[in-house]
């Protein structure tokens, strides 16, 4: 197909799809057209809208399921204020709970409460699972059976990501010596609350 | 959470640690023995007895090298008295902790074995838990700043002009809603506070209705919720129903004298 | 405001925008800022939009309320494909909350949320209000006065019911689940119809 002819194309399905879209998928969407797209012409045509967004508000951006148009995070000033809602904020808990999942996949939840050195709430898990960033994986095979939880493509998407290996680097472990110089955030925070 | 260049720090200093009965605290209490009154906010700001160890021996106020057994143990039956009133179970973290520090010094003030020194060091073991937790505590401040859906970018909601496409709506089947049900109040059923009621569905029905009639403007007369053709069942369930959302004060009914007719408003 | 930075502001806002927006809503988001457009710089910009869309999927089209972005009808047939590939399907939480609005009606969204554990999403809501399954009984006389929950006759009419009252019992779906786990309600529904 000619790629000046698929470009509006593809341009049309990834505004129309709420989710986002494989190169996979996309072939798919061609099979039996007789003017049927290869997966390289694809390729191309992503490569050239991604291109065409540079200097617009909106940009085609890659993710772990597919690739995706979002707004870009320089105008969310004036998005935000379309609505009156704000966005979900999640507990320390919660993070810490999900970058265990996230760096040591796969963990039971009794691994990440020796780690943490609390229980892990039940409400948690279920809203780790609930916005489809959490799953089971299996079951560990020791006394009890724990469930094995990792991390989704929806966690990745969510977190504007294409794999795990983009996830920020995991500090090195430190020398308890190293850790007073360093110290500079907890004030404030205490103070905020 | 946002990380501070080095230095803001000490201009924070004099902020309120926190309020403690109306009163604030800037002082953070001089070792891990927090008083009694300040124990229920440190609950609060801290994660468990790992983040509050790590915050505690990042300010320098308490050495693992040398703990006062002494406080230790005083502090030991506070915690004690105090899971009385405390969530039982986040205490019991941070009893376990006290113990644990308290057993490392006391293993500390015995004699050594001629052993190798390195493997023996009481201390070790919290330290690697220390390092651990730590690492994770970063990784999760590191994760709150990734940009993402919701808070920092947003997708796309680009119209399709209905005329041309019909977006389908996803089919369900009524056997699907029922399963849910089940699941739903299986899971409550696990948590005893929660506790679904099996009231028979037709009154929960007729409150329905009861409602759609009334606003809170006009006065709905008594009788016009009773269809005496639905037999003497059909004006129980409407009276029962009428009953129940009175007690979740969803509606009023007033009556200006003894005898005159019963009226019935939504509760504004 | 430089046209050229309120352009990609626009197209920020109409791309996320599920409303039209009007020049006036547009203006009153500036309201306030140092650097604020004109009405005459925003009608502009959006003129400049519409000619920026000539050749691509989509379009800045002027319907009666505003300003919106939608897909252009040539590429109706690919974007049809879209749903036929992959149908929609609703989530266990909306699933769960439609259960406990038809069964626990009247309800708000915190007792839902009590039951279940974990927060309700505005989309549920509004999903199942736009369905025309779930609608706003009143409020609740509490703090906050919270919206209570019903289902429609909408609702009873998708499922074949004729009132709420035909919907099994707690107490009978589990029975039904002991004699025949595997084909749970089907038989039932068969004779609804």
């Amino acid at each position: 197909m000619d790629i000046d002819k698929l470009k509006p194309i593809l341009e049309a399905l990834f505004a129309a799809s709420d989710k986002p879209l494989s190169v996979n998928q996309l072939f798919e969407l061609f099979v039996g057209d007789i003017d049927q797209p290869s997966k390289d012409e694809i390729r191309k045509a992503i490569e050239d809208l991604t291109e065409k967004y540079q200097h617009g508000g909106f940009e085609l951006k890659q993710v772990a399921s597919g690739f995706r148009l979002q707004v870009k995070a320089d105008y969310e000033t004036w998005v935000t204020r379309l609505w009156e809602q704000k966005p979900p904020r999640y507990s320390r808990a919660l993070m810490e709970t999900l970058a265990l999942i996230a760096y040591r996949q796969p963990i039971t939840r009794g691994e990440i409460e020796d780690i943490r050195g609390v229980s892990v709430s039940t409400n948690i898990v279920r809203t780790l699972e609930e916005r489809d960033w959490v799953k089971s994986l299996g079951h560990k095979e020791v006394p009890g059976r724990p469930t094995l939880y990792g991390t989704t493509r929806e966690f990745l998407d969510y977190f504007n990501l294409k794999s795990l290996n983009e996830l920020p680097t995991l500090a090195e472990i430190r020398d308890l010596d190293q850790f007073n110089p360093e110290f500079t955030f907890e004030d404030k925070e205490v103070a905020a609350n | 959470m946002q990380k501070l260049s080095p230095g803001s720090a000490s201009n924070q200093s004099e902020m309120p640690f926190a309020l403690v009965q109306g009163e604030p605290l800037t002082v953070i209490p001089q070792d891990l023995y927090i008083p009694p009154d300040a124990l229920l906010v440190f609950l609060e700001a801290f994660e468990g007895p790992l983040d509050l160890l790590l915050y505690l021996i990042k300010r320098q106020n308490i050495d693992i090298l040398n703990i006062p057994i002494a406080a230790i143990t005083r502090q030991y039956m506070e915690y004690i008295h105090l899971m009385e009133h405390l969530e039982l179970e986040l205490a019991a973290e941070y009893l376990v902790m006290a113990s644990m520090l308290a057993e490392i010094k006391s293993r500390m003030l015995l004699p050594r074995p001629i052993a190798s020194e390195d493997e023996d060091d009481p201390r070790a073991e919290l330290i690697r838990r220390l390092q651990e937790y730590e690492q994770f505590k970063q990784a999760a401040e590191d994760m709150e700043a990734l940009e993402r859906l919701e808070r920092d970018i947003y997708l796309t909601s680009i119209d399709i002009p209905r005329l041309e496409i019909d977006v389908p709506l996803p089919d369900v089947m009524l056997s699907e809603l029922m399963n849910a049900f089940r699941d739903v109040v299986n899971r409550a059923e696990q948590f005893a506070s929660h506790h679904v009621e099996r009231e028979p569905l037709s009154v929960r029905e007729r409150m329905v209705r009861v409602l759609e009639l009334i606003n809170a403007d006009d006065f709905t007369s008594f009788t016009d919720f009773f269809d005496p053709s639905e037999g003497r069942m059909g004006v129980v369930v409407s009276f029962i129903a009428i009953l129940e959302l009175l007690k979740e004060s969803l509606i009023e009914i007033v009556q200006s004298k003894p005898y005159a007719p019963i009226y019935v408003k939504a509760n504004s």
